[in-house]
């Protein structure tokens, strides 16, 4: 099929559609899970899956494909001399990455049909409203990635802000539900407001925000020296707030609150692909400049080990996976900063697959204990790992797909992920070995790669190993194991994505040869056809000879196997005891998650208490004190002086005093007459007085 | 003296509007570039008319007549006016004349074929022109059973012949603006098959719609006032805005020359509106009639 | 003519506004008010403003005034109610009224500035010289006069009587040639189609210039230039665009009252009246610089409107 | 020969006319017609000086605003006169004194 605009168009704004008529129509008059209100939003998203699987992967080895639309860019906002034109745009990388998000929101969709059909043993309510959400998510990501301007794109990115806002908020009643929302939206909205400034940095000093202008602009000069760093660092502040980096990445976590395929919709398709996406464009059109770049670096270096290290000590097995995701998008950033795009790009794309099946997975999981302590009346936690186990042989399915992600994100051969992160870790050995003083950037990748297969198969271990509830804690231990031994596997609306996203964490999609970087590397650095030629310098860098990267292979696979090794003896064949490790201090300081959290409710939520506090009482006392004081102050004056005043204040200034009053009341009383509340009567008076005025005028231009 | 002059002045407006139909090719009436804003601007004056006439009469039943006449005929004049919008959207003209030179060329490009926005706009048109008129089934400011006979009750002789006189007149214009918009006005069906003149053509297309319109009476009883109202303003006025938005993007679409190419064969935006819209009418159709508004939790006692 | 339309016109809407200021009756003063209004909107078509006529018929006398008797009905339990004022109310305004009406018909007697401004057709050239003659003599040598292309008729030429279906293919096909053009014609308006009088194979389009060159900052209408930018654009296979000619007319600014009554009471001298301001309208409206105004008042209608339906609901006010 | 004076002429009579009936009215209605006569004058006032003065459409720009504001002040003023007239039982603007000082 023609790769044309129209069909742009239709992929673009069949989830708005379906959005609108679920919000419109559907939502009001069908209460409860009906599926015909879900077919709405499939379809929604399915529509847009086919037309890019039969109209623009066909076109994915064409260098130069670059359309449109419309065809003279649409002038969107007209303000005379300036105008704001948007369009949209297709290349190398925008196709892959609609392919991606249209196929992992199609599985999140249909996972859904299943896993929201019951809330609490009772028909979900807000089914339709729920599917609305996630087609509008669906809906601002597409834009997003197919903007050719960075207003649109901002557009879409703001309404992923919003769409975040009402999906993690979807459970409203629960406290902590509506805390994670709001904390969710203003954590992003400080990276917001930083990006929005960046914009205008970048319209004033280039005058345009299209990408390919942009670019030029740059290229031309139009934007270098301390501004570009600085307009480089707020663009990258707001890539910082979606994708959760290092400091804006409490909100990630929190972001827990909401139902499980949102999460797997927030984590590995959309928002925080923003974030990420966001920065490699910028890579790409030459914003980001060697200072900037650097910061990006270190930044998303220290993220992933920083994430890594919380996810150790994780219980709730939706908080491991979040921090996975920080930790992973730290390596992305990671790449980004060491001029890497095409590695950054690709992470992206395998984290997007396997994230998903890890997400949907642990949501099967989730569903499934879930039903099981409900038909034993439980109030156990269902996604706290201590209370699982065992699961294996009870949930097959689930557990294949999910060790299969597992060992994607771990990073072992034949999977997705060990392609891509070899790519990055290859590329930031690279770096280091040509920049040596950067030798930590390294040192952080590496590390992080132990760390996230040791975590990551810890949660396979306690979840899908073991004896059913054998960490089980508390009063209702023994009901939990009950309850697990009747788990059940989940229906085939959600094994089938789980088998689907599975498939696309396994090597063989994305190359033949287990151990290059296949097809993908030769679509994304390909020349971007609407990239001036200077630009492609960044790509230049990145790849370091050949040894780097049979180096980085074996380290990679060394430390990831040391890391699943680790977790075999500590927690699989307990020859370790982590009993030392769980008391000592380091471990109470990782649960505390580094205090940033509590940090941030100090320093933010209580002292914004405090300051209104503070200005309260400083009203209070301070301002009312000296006014009072000074009125004690002339009153006690006064008492003192009365002796001497009496005489002059009797006939002198109460003279004068009562005089005025007086007189003012008499005048009062002659304005009066005149206020006489007849309409007519002022009127007149306003007549008479244009005619006076006409006369003056007339007069003084004589 | 109003008693007098008001059956004039109704008539006279009904009279007044047909200057703004052709009634064939290169006529000098209805060549006019004003010409549709004209009609909604003259056809709201017949309602001063009627409130002349009811108030003069100084009759109560009159004056009940003129005063739902007015609310009526004010009603109905915002979907009138939405659906001549988007006749005016999709030509690009105010022109009736010109109007109808868009329509040239075969039955398919009569602007209630064209696209399923200005097919909806015909209707809409046609129905809100009855109430306009005061037609049945929308004939309540003359509802003999309720209010003997209207704002006209008092009128007798040439006075109350004027007045039927402006009813017919008013079936007959209506209807003759109605072919000029929508049904391709003197154009023949078949192009290039000059069988029939102009003329012809425009008569026979006027004379289906009167008859439609006295079939309609013939079959359909009186609605009530509030349905009148309710049809008016919850069902056509957003009905109308929807043609209004849709015309407004098709037409944008078309002029960035949007289509998709499928096997040799080029589809516009028009096209793609035909499979579009009536998809997006049957769903909601199928959602009003299959669930239908669920019955909502009786609202809290409102505060005195 | 015009001065016996005007005269009708002008003595309808005057004895009616009295009508309206003196009647005893509110209804008749409603309906004293539409004719009057109505009178109103002939001056409109007469000062060549058919779009604010119609408006004026539509908003006025269609919408407001109907508005208006409404609130009588609402308001009045009798009909006939007591309208004159006291005596008291009467004499002041009385007063004023006579003042302001003698300031006004003085102001408007009295000489304007120069700069008063005419048009008239030269299709000959011989009227651009008889009116700086004319100029001379007056000795209104201050005026400025310019030659321009005021109007553009294209002429295309079928190969047999023309079907419909051309003419409208014609008329896009310039349309869409000028839209192309932007910026350089963009106030370039299609006003005519017509088909020739007794040569059924050809048609004719008019094209008019909207906004004083002034205004505009446009060089004036350059017939060959339309002509390059249509010629390539054929509309059918079977119609040519076979001629371009530019209405030639002199624009005289800057002149005195006297001088134009003079100009324009020549018999020798054809003014030019345009063949519609509608377009031209719609341009200053929705592509030029009154957007936002235009914008502006629709806002403030749509809250006038919702502001008036929450008054005048009852039981909203304690 | 018509001319701008003729206009001016009308006008001039049309808003004394208004303005007289805001003046006198003794109902609020009456009052709101007066003040249309006098948008109505101003608005001649605009059109004529726009083809006899200005050139282009610049009055006729004014005066569709004119038409506009007006109507938005029809609506509101007759909206608050029905109101008043709940409240007070008239609409004689003479008996509509509870703002009196």
């Amino acid at each position: 099929m023609e790769l044309s605009g129209t069909l742009l168009a239709i992929v673009l704004f069949a989830p708005l559609v379906a959005f609108l008529i679920q919000i419109l129509l559907v939502g009001r008059w069908v209460r409860g899970p009906r599926v015909a209100g879900a077919v709405v939003s499939l379809l929604g998203v399915g529509v847009p899956f086919f037309l890019v699987l039969v109209g623009v992967v066909p076109h994915l080895f064409e260098p130069t494909a670059v359309l449109w639309v419309p065809q003279a860019p649409l002038r969107w906002i007209d303000l005379g001399p300036l105008s704001f034109q948007v369009g949209l745009m297709v290349d190398n990388t925008t196709k892959v990455l609609l392919f991606m998000v249209t196929l992992v929101c199609l599985m999140i969709h249909l996972f859904s049909v299943e896993y929201m059909k019951v809330r609490d043993g009772e028909p979900e309510p807000y089914y339709s409203r729920f599917f609305a959400y996630l087609s509008l998510f669906t809906f601002a990501m597409i834009l997003l990635t197919l903007s050719d301007n960075l207003l649109t794109l901002f557009i879409g990115w703001e309404l992923m802000g919003l769409c975040s806002y009402l999906l993690i908020g979807f459970y409203y009643e629960r406290k902590s539900a509506q805390d994670a929302a709001i904390k969710a939206f203003l954590t992003t909205r400080v990276g917001d407001v930083l990006l929005l400034i960046g914009l205008a940095i970048v319209w004033a000093s280039v005058g345009s925000l299209r990408l390919p202008e942009v670019a030029q602009g740059v290229q031309a000069g139009a934007i270098k020296g301390w501004l570009l760093t600085l307009a480089g660092l707020f663009l990258f502040a707001g890539a910082v707030g979606k994708s959760a980096q290092f400091p804006l990445h409490t909100w990630l976590p929190d972001a827990m609150e909401g139902p499980t395929p949102v999460s797997a919709l927030i984590h590995a398709a959309t928002m925080v692909a923003a974030g990420v996406y966001l920065a490699a464009r910028m890579l790409q059109v030459g914003l980001f400049d060697e200072r900037t770049l650097l910061v990006v670096a270190y930044v998303g270096g220290f993220t992933a080990l920083f994430a890594a290290s919380i996810a150790l000590v994780q219980t709730d097995i939706k908080r491991v996976l979040a921090y996975s995701t920080v930790s992973q998008l730290g390596y992305m950033m990671l790449a980004v900063g060491v001029g890497n795009y095409t590695a950054a790009l690709f992470h992206l794309l395998t984290h997007a697959f396997f994230k998903a099946c890890l997400f949907l997975g642990s949501g099967s999981v989730i569903h499934a204990l879930h039903e099981a302590f409900h038909r034993h009346h439980l109030h156990a936690d269902a996604q706290d790992m201590r209370n699982m186990g065992g699961l294996r042989r009870r949930m097959p399915l689930t557990f294949g797909t999910f060790l299969i992600a597992t060992l994607a994100i771990s990073g072992i051969p034949l999977t997705a992920g060990f392609l891509s992160k070899d790519a990055i870790l290859a590329g930031s050995l690279a770096y280091v070995l040509e920049h040596p003083q950067h030798l930590m950037l390294a040192v952080f990748g590496f590390i992080a790669a132990a760390m996230t297969a040791f975590y990551m198969f810890r949660l396979v271990f306690w979840t899908f190993a073991g004896t059913p509830g054998g960490r089980a804690l508390g009063p209702e231990a023994d009901a939990v194991r009950g309850a697990l031994a009747e788990v059940r596997e989940s229906s085939w609306v959600m094994t089938v994505p789980l088998a689907v996203l599975a498939f696309f964490a396994l090597w063989i999609f994305w190359s033949l040869h287990p151990a290059s970087e296949g097809w993908i590397a030769e679509v994304l650095s390909g020349a971007e056809g609407w990239l001036p030629e200077a630009a492609h310098r960044a790509e230049a860098h990145g790849h370091g000879p050949a040894s780097v990267h049979l180096w980085t292979m074996v380290l990679s696979v060394g430390l990831a196997l040391l890391g699943v090794l680790v977790a075999a003896l500590f927690y699989l064949y307990r020859r370790w005891s982590t009993e030392r490790f769980a008391q000592g201090q380091f471990a109470r300081v990782l649960e505390a998650k580094y205090g940033l959290d509590a940090l941030y409710d100090w320093a933010f939520v209580r002292n914004a208490h405090r300051l209104s506090q503070w200005s309260g009482r400083f009203d209070l006392r301070v301002i009312d004190g000296a006014v009072n004081g000074l009125a004690y102050l002339v009153v006690g004056a006064r008492h003192s002086f009365t002796w001497v005043t009496g005489a002059i204040d009797r006939y002198v200034v109460d003279g004068a005093v009562n005089g005025v009053a007086w007189l003012l009341r008499q005048l009062g009383a002659g304005f009066r007459q005149l206020q006489t509340g007849y309409i007519q009567g002022y009127l007149l008076v306003v007549f008479s007085g244009l005619v006076a005025l006409a006369f003056l005028i007339s007069a003084a231009f004589r | 003296m109003l008693f007098r002059f008001a059956p004039y002045l109704v008539f006279g407006a009904s009279v007044a509007v047909a200057s703004v139909v052709p009634p064939f090719r290169s006529s000098l009436i209805g060549n006019y570039d004003l010409g549709l804003f004209l009609y909604l601007a003259i056809s709201s004056l017949v309602v001063l008319g009627i409130i002349m006439a009811g108030w003069a009469s100084n009759s109560k039943y009159s004056l009940f007549g003129a005063m739902r006449a007015a609310a009526q005929i004010v009603s109905y004049e915002i979907p009138l006016g939405l659906a001549v919008l988007v006749v005016v959207l999709a030509t690009g003209t105010l022109n009736p004349q010109r109007v109808v030179y868009d329509q040239a060329g075969g039955v398919h490009h009569w602007l209630i074929f064209r696209q399923p926005f200005l097919f909806i706009s015909a209707f809409l048109y046609y129905i809100s022109a009855i109430a306009e008129v005061n037609r049945t089934p929308f004939d309540l400011p003359e509802a003999e059973s309720e209010i003997v006979a209207g704002f006209h009750t008092e009128y007798s002789g040439i006075r109350f012949a004027y007045f039927f006189m402006a009813e017919y007149t008013n079936m007959v214009i209506v209807s003759a603006i109605a072919t000029t918009l929508f049904l391709g006005g003197w154009s023949g069906p078949i192009p290039g098959w000059d069988l029939l003149p102009g003329v012809v053509w425009f008569a026979l297309k006027t004379v289906l719609l009167v008859f439609v319109m006295m079939w309609l009476r013939w079959t359909l009883p009186r609605v009530r006032v509030d349905q009148l109202m309710a049809l008016c303003w919850k069902y056509f006025l957003p009905i109308g805005l929807v043609n209004v938005l849709g015309t407004g993007i098709l037409e944008l679409l078309a002029q960035e020359g949007v289509g998709l190419t499928i096997g040799g064969w080029r589809i516009g935006p028009n096209g793609i509106a035909w499979v579009v819209v009536p998809v997006l009418v049957a769903l909601l159709g199928v959602y009003a009639f299959s669930g239908g508004p669920q019955p909502r939790p009786a609202a809290a006692p409102r505060r005195p | 003519m015009e001065a016996v339309v005007f005269y009708l016109l002008a003595g309808v809407a005057v004895v009616f506004a009295g009508v309206v200021v003196t009647t005893r009756n509110v209804v008749h003063a409603a309906f004293a008010l539409m004719v009057s209004l109505g009178a109103v909107a002939g001056f409109y078509v007469l000062l060549d403003a058919d779009f604010l006529a119609v408006i004026q018929l539509l908003v006025y006398v269609g919408g407001i005034l109907v508005l208006v008797l409404f609130g009588v009905m609402m308001t009045s339990g009798r009909l006939i109610m007591q309208l004159r004022a006291p005596v008291g109310q009467l004499l002041p305004a009385t007063f004023v009224g006579l003042i302001l009406l003698g300031f006004l018909l003085h102001v408007g007697r009295s000489e304007l500035p120069n700069n008063r401004t005419l048009v008239f057709e030269d299709s000959d050239g011989e009227t651009a010289r008889r009116v700086a003659r004319l100029l001379r003599e007056l000795g209104a040598e201050s005026a400025r006069l310019q030659s321009e292309t005021a109007r553009v008729v294209l002429t295309f030429q079928g190969a047999g009587p023309l079907r419909p279906e051309a003419v409208r293919d014609a008329r896009r096909a310039v349309e869409r040639g000028l839209q192309a053009a932007r910026p350089s014609s963009s106030r370039l308006y299609v006003i005519q189609v017509q088909e020739v009088w007794g040569a059924p194979e050809r048609l004719q389009i008019a094209l008019e210039r909207k906004g004083t060159p002034a205004s505009d900052g446009m060089a004036p209408l350059d017939p060959s230039r339309i002509a390059e930018i249509l010629q390539p654009l054929s509309p059918r296979e079977d119609l040519r665009l076979i001629a371009v000619q530019g209405l030639r007319a002199v624009r005289v600014q800057g002149l005195s009252e006297a001088v134009y009554r003079r100009l324009r009471e020549d018999p020798a001298l054809r003014v030019l009246t345009p063949l519609s301001t509608t377009a031209g309208l719609g341009d200053a409206l929705m592509l030029g610089e009154f957007l936002l105004p235009f914008e502006v008042a629709g806002l403030i209608l749509l809250v006038a409107l919702m502001g008036a339906a929450i008054i005048a609901r009852k039981g909203i006010t304690p | 020969m018509i001319t701008l004076t003729h206009y001016l002429a009308v006008s001039s009579l049309l808003f004394v006319f208004g303005m007289f009936a805001v003046l006198t009215r003794r109902n609020a209605i009456a009052m709101l017609m007066g003040v249309e006569l006098i948008l109505n004058a101003a608005n001649l006032n605009f059109v004529a000086f726009s083809k006899y003065v200005l050139g282009g459409v610049l009055g006729q720009v004014v005066g569709l605003f004119v038409i506009v504001l007006a109507a938005a002040e029809a609506a509101i003023a007759l909206a608050i006169i029905l109101d008043i007239y709940q409240e007070l039982a008239t609409i004689n603007p003479d008996e509509t004194t509870e703002l009196k000082g």
